[in-house]
């Protein structure tokens, strides 16, 4: 069991849609960091298993005028009323207090996805098959992370393998803390860009507490009250604009959306 | 006792025995072991255990030269991430990269020589033993009527020194490179300033504007890591002139939207407006030998009459024009979407063109002439695939692991002795290509085998860097230069070479003795000046360990005298019977190899990049065809048709298709799968070695 | 659910959930508990037969439930709601007080023979003290005459005892078995065979009160006529369509001259078998 | 053939029509058990439910399947608790047909999730704030309960009866009713609500998502009061069904009357909260998480004719005709307002279910479209061929409807009046028990 040390952290992100160029960097860091199999050939956008999911989102406009935007769609780690955290009927998903981590316990999870139905982001996938690795493969899956069985769910957790990881190596060094460069998740270190901030929210101090105050920063579906600690930064208008829309939009686009 | 057993008593037995049962451990551990089953279960593979290391390489995916740091788990890489502070790649790598440590274990595997019995399209793998494949290719060296010829995937490595003695021994032997992306306005370039055996870069750390004709600049070109971080740094801009809203057109600072096939018609306008608006300098014009045949060119070439072919506004010519005279330095750049196709020399030529009116070669920010790594040979030039005579190559032989996604087989198909041919690949994966040829045999995967790491193409210095094996070398592969060794041999041909191991230490023994720039040692992130280190041995460990050389820079001269030599009319406006089929693709996975089965994360579960078999077009576009989105439709051109899925996207232009030519599903299908048909089948094959534009239809199905 | 699990913390919100659920688990656990305690008392306070004539007295049709002051004519309409155990009515004896009218005894009732000297049991048996004071049992004629010609009967033991509404004889009959229902409480001291014919000699248990229950006087021909009606609807709806009188005449042997009727719904029903 | 389990005096139909009657049923449970194989061993891949569709046609088919069973829990309520004697002609079907409806759901729920051998951890590691939780304990506990309910059913039969202790069980079993029927009502009253709380509660779902009365979303209420309407209206088309297939009569027209008022009752009221929580939603739940409520019923196939299809066509106009003890003597009225009840409930089922589950949350998400594989259908069919068979057989081995021993009179009235006439001139009785007997059943109208 982890104690927590320290103090209190709110692990948090800050995207920079504007740096984005949708290389699916992140997407396939984070798969091999996590130890997500490959696609099998029926696999797609709807069924396969991608913790960090890349929309592209445009304006309204036609071509040329068209503009498009990458969307890095993954766990927000609602901080309140974690809807996910609510639903599950056997404590499979846990909010870790000293981090603000939102957990699975894939070991513990039914498999009933009351809590994929749950999340409005969509960032929750589920084992529809067993995972397939080739043989060889199998020898390079991460020794920190513990692959999953099918019929469970299972998402971002800022890594949660290297947060132990550094944990672990804090404590070897007697540190109650840990060094925030050895915590960093896949994602993020992965970005050519460098479009992802990582950090703690609590800290005032960090890029990403600063960054997520800015003014063109925002959060999708903020107004859900469940107060995200995933944040999206743009420079561009049409982009915020769209970011506050609810629906009619993408059914008025029909294409695309 | 009673005598007789009763039903009272077998059902007290029976009633007790369940209570006993249930209140002994057994059900609940049963019920308990039941669970840890489905968390523990075969289907789920046992993580490794071991020592956790760190081991450094180099990616030779592709001709980037990106360092790589890996975790290793008893040895075996897990998890692969850039090197930081990297002077070339600044830390990055990119997305196929970072699974690049899968490809040894990619389903496609080929764990022995093959023989491909029967035609094409319907052939059968026929296992073969190795001597009797050398003994076969040897057989039919000698008997070849016509040329020899080597496919090199990445020319400048040391093994391309021994493919090039090889074919200098062979009579009429063919060298060639696949189509260049990073290079191709380069080629033209030195062609007009006459200066064929000079490498040059691009000094993008020192430029201000970049007007790019099409290149993949922020979509994997050169090397990646410098790229993004070039955008990063926010200091230059990016302009580019792209008929897709490509990557690189989404991230570019403008994007200029031209029709398919017009980048010659827009270079030489822009040409035409900085002779028209006299911004080009008097000494420039007198270093161009035939300034005024040009300028009488360009003259055809004026704004009103290209805007009605482009329908690009003469303001926006006229800013870029004003643009790459009036910012300090400026590139400008060619090289299409690998899976587009190169331009033909042509237009390579009008876009190298502007490069030499604002005088950009020599300067800082410019186009610079590099040094090259001491050491390489020259001579024996590679042949640009347009300037090879059709049916004329007997025996082909393809290094490494080209996919096919750049790459049409209808070209290889054209240059080869129809029915009296032969194709030998290189290959660790049976691919797109692999799968054409009639011998493959297996050579190591992707970090398997020590391999060098010459400078990465469009890069202003020279750098040489090893790919240490971080993988253990199955011994069912051969490398590839020992099959030439062995065919050489066979054939009575004399090769100087010895193990490729001593090839590697003379060429660093060169280095070290040239005592020219310095290293970048990954492990302490530090430099080291060349002249400092004692002894080759101790630069060779260096570099094994995880390191790269870089060269000095060299000292830049002006172009000297330049033949522009363009004889271009203003083209005709044709009428299409049909729609414009662009092919694109996505640099590394459209380029030399296949990819990781990982990737199809961003392929197949992101829809991030479209895999091959989806054709995109606009609304209106599709309201005319009657298509819906995500229907199924049949797309057809003068090659032949196959079955495709249509996405509807408003960044696609009307009137015109996109074809993406990306692996199939998911990278792990066998290439002659019945549905995997490849789109660059369909493309057209000018002479010019190019396939960028083919008229097609799209029809409902 | 417990503490050194996953870092479980108990809150007012699990002790409610598990309290409620658990005593909810608890009480549907203690009703079946307490049925099967039910149970075994009833087996050893030998009440199971009654409560077994409870359970079937509450599936018999309401036209098999009249109450004997409905035959006799005392009230309109009234239904038994004491198994025919008129002992435990409270109501029988303010009806028998209220009776006003002489019995009119009958030998023979729509071509049956029921005595008017024994008293009859509503599942056609019959009662008849002796002169030792023991009560001799038999099936009554419309009982024998529906039944036919058994296969055989099986008579309880010597020894054994009986008790109203109880099990009183098997009758086995090659398309049906029918238990005929004991009419009185006691311990069986003889019974005949298939020569000397069926009968029960009976030691009762409690001589005041034996025959309380048991009909009598002009009760027995309305019975009979509603049991003939009761037969009449159990062919009926059996499906045979047969009717009893033949040319005025009742049959004797029914089941000789009706084979493919439901005999063993018919033979239930009439012996108050549910 | 099996004359001797089939009780007396009941008619029923020979072994070989019975066996034709079953053999399809069976098939159809062989398909199913054949496309449960394959999702438990092979994974849920076999169905076409994916991360955005989470839940699919078993969710939807298992909420309605269980409001439609709710006919149990308020049946007993009825006759046990306010002594409702009429249901007693019902109340054995009544418990069979909540059997079958909560042991298929949980069936299929077993097979809906991922790791079925885990159920358990429910009750180990429960997670009190969430409505499956609830669902889950109470469910388990009604199926209990129901099982319980259901035994007397199959001890009355005619050969297990021969058994005392079996008849003595039964018997104290029955007398104790009303304390399960009491814990039955009170469980079914959580469970329907849980499951309406299911959805209620989904902040991240703002079509679904409604305000909290106490601890419970209002759904909560909805469901139980749409439950508690739907299931006497399933009691009453069942039996029908029942009554047509067999050909004979069951219950008297006024059981069916009786139900039809009790669903009318229910339904009123349901309609009125139903509408009064819309009105609520449409103006401040829905907006005040920024999802004006229009939005939702944009989309082609989800327009608000569903909203109205089920306030009004399904809802107000069955309940104007239940409650109208005038329209209720009409049988094509009655029947026909019971299944517009069921199908109501039916459609409300799937809006929240369905209807949830395909509309967008995120600004560039699609509306999505979902179609269940085979065998995600065969696997309901198991249910249904399940539930045939149970019910098929437990009708022909145990009483099921205690009224049609009387009932079955009229059947034979034909053939009992003719008797009655010939008698009449040749018998020295008259059966004037029969004539009264035949004259109260003829002159009841159905």
């Amino acid at each position: 069991m982890e104690t927590s040390i320290g103090k209190k952290q709110k692990y948090g992100m800050v995207i920079d849609l504007d740096k984005c160029n949708g290389c699916g960097g992140c997407t396939v860091a984070c798969a091999i960091e996590n130890n997500v199999p490959p696609a099998l050939e029926k696999m797609n956008k709807r069924n396969g298993i991608t913790w960090l999911n890349i929309s592209t989102v445009s304006n309204n406009e036609q071509f040329p005028k068209i503009e498009s935007v990458f969307i890095p769609m993954f766990c927000q780690q609602c901080e309140k009323e974690t809807p996910c955290m609510t639903v599950c009927p056997q404590n499979a998903v846990d909010v870790d207090p000293s981090t603000g981590i939102v957990g699975q316990v894939p070991q513990r999870c039914l498999g009933c996805r009351y809590c994929m139905t749950a999340c409005p982001y969509h960032a929750r996938y589920f084992n529809w098959w067993d995972p397939e690795w080739t043989e060889g493969m199998k020898q390079q899956l991460n020794p920190d992370v513990a692959p999953r069985m099918r019929g469970v769910v299972e998402k971002c957790n800022f890594c949660h393998g290297r947060l132990h990881t550094a944990k672990q190596k804090a404590a070897a060094q007697g540190s109650r803390e840990i060094n925030p460069a050895d915590y960093v998740p896949a994602c993020v270190e992965s970005c050519p860009n460098k479009a992802i901030t990582f950090g703690d929210l609590n800290d005032l101090t960090t890029n990403v507490s600063q960054l997520s105050k800015s003014e063109n920063t925002f959060r999708f579906l903020s107004r859900l009250g469940t107060e995200p600690k995933v944040y999206y930064h743009s420079e561009k208008k049409w982009v915020r604009t769209m970011a506050e829309k609810s629906l009619t939009r993408s059914h008025q686009e029909g294409f695309n959306g | 006792m009673p005598k007789v057993i009763t039903r009272r008593d077998i059902l007290k037995f029976t009633g007790g025995g369940i209570l006993g049962i249930m209140l002994s451990p057994l059900p609940w551990k049963l019920l308990d072991d039941s669970a840890i089953w489905t968390q523990n279960w075969s289907l789920i593979p046992k993580l490794a255990h071991g020592p956790i290391t760190t081991a450094f390489s180099h990616c030779t995916l592709c001709t980037g030269g990106c360092a790589i740091k890996a975790e290793c788990v008893s040895g075996m890489p897990y998890y692969l991430r850039g090197v930081q502070n990297h002077p070339l790649t600044h830390g990055t790598i990119c997305t196929q990269g970072l699974a690049s440590h899968h490809m040894a274990h990619h389903p496609l595997r080929i764990v022995h020589p093959h023989k491909f019995v029967g035609k094409t399209d319907n052939s059968t793998m026929v296992a073969v033993s190795l001597q009797n494949s050398l003994d076969e290719i040897a057989k039919r060296i000698r008997d070849a009527k016509g040329s020899i010829a080597i496919l090199d995937q990445q020319p400048n490595r040391i093994i391309s020194e021994v493919y090039r003695e090889f074919l200098s021994k062979t009579e009429n032997g063919k060298y060639i490179t696949s189509p260049s992306r990073e290079d191709g306005m380069i080629v033209a370039l030195k062609e007009m300033m006459n200066r064929p055996s000079e490498s040059f870069g691009f000094d993008f750390e020192n430029t201000k504007l970049i007007v790019s004709f099409g290149a993949p600049l922020l979509d994997g070109w050169g090397t990646p890591g410098r790229m993004t971080a070039l955008q990063n740094s926010k200091k230059v801009k990016f302009i580019q002139i792209e008929s897709r809203y490509s990557r690189t057109a989404m991230q570019s600072d403008e994007w200029i939207a031209l029709q398919s096939g017009t980048e010659k018609i827009i270079a030489l306008n822009i040409a035409h407006v900085l002779i028209n608006e006299e911004l080009i300098s008097h000494k420039i014009q007198n270093s161009i030998v035939d300034f005024t045949q040009f300028k009488n060119i360009c003259k055809e070439f004026n704004p009103e009459r290209t805007f009605s072919i482009t329908g690009i506004d003469p303001k926006t010519i006229h800013l870029i024009a004003q643009g790459l005279v009036k910012s300090e330095a400026a590139i400008v750049l060619s090289g299409a979407d690998p899976g587009g196709g190169p331009f033909d020399q042509e237009t390579e030529k009008a876009i190298a063109s502007l490069n030499l009116l604002i005088g950009n070669v020599g300067e800082t920010g410019g186009i610079v002439s590099r040094k090259e790594i001491p050491g390489n040979k020259i001579g024996y030039d590679p042949i640009q695939w347009s300037n090879i005579p059709d049916h004329s190559i007997s025996v082909l032989i393809v290094d490494g692991a080209d996919s096919g996604y750049a790459l049409p087989w209808s070209l290889i198909e054209k240059k080869l002795i129809p029915d009296n041919n032969f194709v030998v690949s290189l290959s660790p994966l049976l691919n797109e290509i692999s799968a054409h040829s009639d011998y493959l045999i297996p050579s190591p995967a992707f970090l398997e085998s020590m391999n060098d790491v010459p400078t990465p193409n469009g890069n202003n210095v020279s750098s040489f860097a090893l790919s240490t094996p971080l993988l253990k070398k199955q011994n069912y592969t051969n490398d590839p230069i020992d099959v030439i060794k062995e065919i050489a041999s066979r054939s009575n041909i004399v090769l100087k070479i010895t193990r490729y191991e001593e090839l590697l230490k003379q060429k660093i023994e060169t280095i070290h003795s040239q005592k020219r720039g310095t290293i970048y040692v990954y492990a302490d992130q530090s430099s080291i000046n060349i002249k400092d280190i004692p002894s080759a041995n101790e630069l060779w460990t260096k570099l094994t360990e995880g390191a790269v050389w870089i060269d000095e820079p060299s000292k830049q001269t002006t172009p000297g005298k330049i033949i522009f030599a363009l004889a271009t009319a203003f083209p005709q406006e044709t009428k299409l019977e049909g729609f414009p089929l662009i092919a694109y693709g996505w640099r590394g996975a459209t380029s030399t190899v296949q990819i990781s089965p990982i990737l199809s994360k961003v392929f197949q579960e992101t829809e991030l990049r479209n895999v091959n078999g989806v054709v995109s077009i606009n609304p209106t576009t599709a309201r005319q065809l009657g298509l819906s989105q995500k229907g199924h439709a049949t797309l057809s051109t003068k090659n032949g048709s196959m079955k495709v899925i249509v996405k509807i996207e408003s960044t696609v232009r009307p009137g015109i298709i996109e074809a993406s030519i990306a692996p199939h599903v998911n990278g792990i299908e066998t290439p002659r799968h019945p549905n995997g048909n490849n789109i660059l089948n369909l493309c057209e094959v000018t002479n010019n070695g190019t396939w960028r534009i083919t008229t097609a239809n799209l029809l409902k199905a | 659910m417990f503490p050194w699990v996953y870092e479980f913390h108990w809150t007012a919100f699990h002790i409610t959930f598990l309290t409620i659920f658990f005593l909810i688990f608890a009480a549907v656990v203690a009703t079946v508990i307490l049925a099967v305690r039910r149970t075994q008392r009833a087996e050893q306070l030998h009440t199971m037969e009654s409560i077994q004539w409870h359970s079937d007295f509450e599936d018999l049709s309401p036209t098999a439930r009249i109450c004997r002051h409905e035959l006799s004519g005392n009230v309109q309409h009234r239904m038994c709601d004491q198994g025919f155990d008129c002992r435990s009515c409270l109501v029988h004896p303010l009806l028998v007080a209220k009776q006003t009218k002489t019995p009119m005894l009958q030998f023979e009732v729509h071509g049956f023979t029921m005595p008017p000297h024994r008293l009859y049991h509503r599942g056609h048996m019959w009662v008849q003290q002796e002169n030792d004071g023991t009560y001799k049992v038999g099936i009554d004629d419309f009982g024998t005459r529906i039944i036919g010609k058994p296969y055989s009967v099986e008579l309880p033991p010597v020894g054994s005892r009986l008790s109203v509404n109880g099990k009183g004889m098997l009758v086995k009959r090659s398309d049906a078995n029918i238990r005929i229902l004991s009419p009185i409480d006691g311990e069986v001291i003889e019974h005949g065979d298939s020569e000397k014919g069926w009968y029960l000699k009976v030691k009762a248990d409690n001589p005041e009160n034996v025959m309380t229950h048991l009909l009598k006087g002009d009760e027995v021909p309305n019975w009979i006529t509603r049991e003939m009606d009761r037969l009449q609807i159990s062919f009926a709806t059996s499906g045979v369509g047969a009717t009893l009188a033949d040319g005025g005449e009742l049959v004797s042997d029914f089941h000789r001259h009706y084979p493919k009727a439901d005999w063993d719904g018919i033979l239930g029903q009439m012996f108050l078998e549910a | 053939m099996d004359k001797i389990l089939i009780p007396r005096g009941l008619q029923r139909t020979s072994f070989w029509n019975f066996l034709l009657w079953i053999i399809p049923w069976i098939a159809l449970l062989s398909l199913g058990i054949y496309a449960i194989y394959l999702c438990l061993a092979e994974g849920l891949f076999h169905t076409n439910m994916d991360n955005r569709f989470a839940f699919g046609i078993w969710i939807f088919l298992d909420l309605t399947v269980i409001a439609l069973g709710a006919g149990a829990f308020f049946t007993g309520f009825l006759l046990y608790i306010l002594h409702r004697k009429e249901l007693k002609a019902v109340i054995n079907s009544a418990v069979v047909i909540g059997l079958i409806c909560y042991s298929g759901a949980i069936l299929v729920l077993a097979v809906d999730v991922g790791q079925p051998m885990r159920a358990w951890f429910t009750f180990w590691h429960p997670n009190t704030h969430s409505m499956l939780t609830e669902v889950t304990f109470c469910l388990t506990c009604y199926l209990i309960v129901l099982l319980i309910e259901y035994v007397p059913i199959v001890l009355k039969n005619r050969q297990l009866r021969q058994i005392p202790k079996f008849l003595v069980f039964e018997f104290e079993l029955h007398k104790l009713m009303p304390v399960l029927a009491g814990i039955g009502t009170f469980l079914s009253f959580f469970h329907q609500g849980s499951l309406g709380g299911l959805f209620g509660v989904l902040r991240g779902r703002p079509f679904a998502f409604r305000e909290e009365l106490g601890i419970w979303p209002s759904t909560f209420f909805l469901f139980v009061i749409s439950a508690a309407a739907a299931g006497p209206s399933f009691i009453m088309l069942t039996t029908l069904l029942v009554e047509k297939i067999t050909q004979k009569k069951l219950v008297k027209p006024e059981v069916y009357k009786f139900l039809g008022k009790v669903s009318g009752t229910m339904l009123i009221g349901y309609v009125l909260l139903k509408s009064i929580d819309t009105l609520i939603w449409i103006n401040s739940t829905s907006p005040g998480n920024g999802f004006p409520a229009f939005e939702f019923y944009a989309t082609q196939s989800f327009g608000s004719w569903i909203l109205f299809t089920e306030i009004v066509i399904l809802g107000l106009i069955p309940a104007l005709i239940l409650l109208s003890s005038r329209l209720r003597e009409n049988r094509k009225l009655l029947f026909g307002a019971g299944f517009l009840v069921c199908s109501g409930i039916m459609l409300n089922r799937f809006v929240m279910t369905i209807q949830t589950l395909a509309l967008p949350t995120l600004p560039f998400d699609d509306f999505l479209t979902y179609s269940p594989s085979w065998e995600e259908v065969a696997t309901f069919l198991f249910v249904i061929a399940y539930g045939m068979l149970l019910y098929s057989f437990t009708f022909r081995y145990a009483t099921l409807f205690p009224q049609e021993r009387e009932l079955s009179l009229l059947n034979g009235e034909l053939s009992s009046q003719e008797f009655v006439e010939s008698s009449k001139q040749k018998s020295s009785w008259q059966p004037k028990f029969i004539l009264n007997l035949i004259n109260k059943f003829a002159s009841s109208k159905l």
